[in-house]
């Protein structure tokens, strides 16, 4: 009995190496954002909070109206690639945390799909970090975008 | 050797992987796609092995994870 | 009859000069802010939302916690700045649009005290803006915070 | 006239506000609000007339908005 005991206290955590999924399926509601915002009510080291949303927009493209926006990933590459950004963005700023959600699969024009969240004792930390993440992200993660037209068609999306 | 398509070069294939064999390079590899998807030739994109981009010919090892990424428009 | 529609017509509708108002009593709540951003999902050619909040700290001051900030304004001062402050950010950027919220009174720690929100159709002008009015906030606006220990006390908050 | 205290200054004063009569400039009205108040000169604050803040003396018009500003400590 006492030898399984210490056995068991001397178990070692494993170090979770598997990266945080930052993909959800569809829009980012705004009650999500709300309940993100809600949990750092007890995080009183906190007195900044930044954060970006991208929407689809309904652009006019040779007179087709965008009615949405469907995401598609290479998943373990930008989850590899979204691990490292997150890694050199805490080395870079002093962040209390920071959160991102991309959608996946269809987004309607008017709704969400990109929710980056950081905090920070002081505003610049969490603005800066903020920014250079949303960069980052449009430049580096395997991610595209195929804009579905209101009556028929298609086009990818081209960032700028 | 699976290889991974993605975004509108699956448009220019005509599908999201492709299986090749004895390929040794990623220069030979782009080569026999752009014989039989002339298509390719006209077409940005980038080469990932095991998922990082590369900048020059790589040799491609058994087993080795190969995907055409065209230019990224997340967000 | 008809003369008096052709008069109703006339009728010119004369601008509201008093300014907005920023104030709101006790802190800002996620409800709120999920409301304010939800309300934007009809305005289909916002492709970007950037939104400041700033929290209440918990700091520690010779032995003392900040329990909660008492915030005061002189209110027609600080409406007319803020009035000026939003006509300068709309003529320098290319903003759909920009709400600004103050609290007044008591905010307690992890609470919040300052929503920021502008979107536009690229994410430049809306990162950009709120960062400028954050910082026009901060500077130019007349609110004083008296920061309240737990214990007994206050001191007066600084910003840097 | 009644002269708005605001922030810490209303500590120093006591009050948030002010009765002055018969001042005709605000470099007249600090001088004597220094002499009430000793504790003023060692205070750091702005003076604002009709709600805008005020670069070197001004002449003070019957009916005038006048208010002592310490530093903003918003957001």
């Amino acid at each position: 009995m006492e030898t399984k005991k210490i056995a068991e206290r001397k178990t070692i955590k494993v170090t979770e190496k598997k990266p945080k999924n930052i993909f959800v399926e569809g829009a980012v509601s705004a009650l999500f954002i709300a309940g993100s915002i809600a949990k750092h009510s007890t995080k009183t080291g906190i007195g900044a909070h930044n954060i970006f949303l991208g929407q689809v927009r309904a652009d006019l493209i040779d007179d087709k109206i965008v009615a949405a926006i469907e995401y598609t990933t290479y998943t373990e590459m930008a989850l590899e690639k979204m691990h490292a950004i997150r890694e050199a963005i805490f080395n870079k700023y002093d962040l209390t945390c920071m959160h991102v959600h991309h959608s996946l699969g269809t987004v309607k024009a008017g709704e969400i799909s990109l929710f980056v969240f950081t905090s920070s004792k002081h505003r610049r930390a969490a603005i800066d970090a903020c920014n250079e993440v949303v960069e980052r992200i449009k430049k580096e993660l395997p991610v595209w975008g195929k804009e579905i037209f209101e009556d028929a068609g298609y086009q990818w999306k081209v960032n700028n | 050797m699976i290889i991974k398509i993605f975004g509108q070069l699956s448009d220019v294939i005509g599908s999201s992987s492709l299986e090749v064999n004895d390929i040794a390079s990623t220069d030979e590899l782009i080569k026999n796609l752009q014989l039989k998807y002339p298509a390719l030739t006209n077409s940005k994109y980038r080469v990932a092995v095991n998922r990082n981009i590369i900048q020059s010919n790589t040799e491609l090892q058994t087993g080795a994870e190969v995907a055409l990424l065209p230019p990224f428009s997340g967000g």
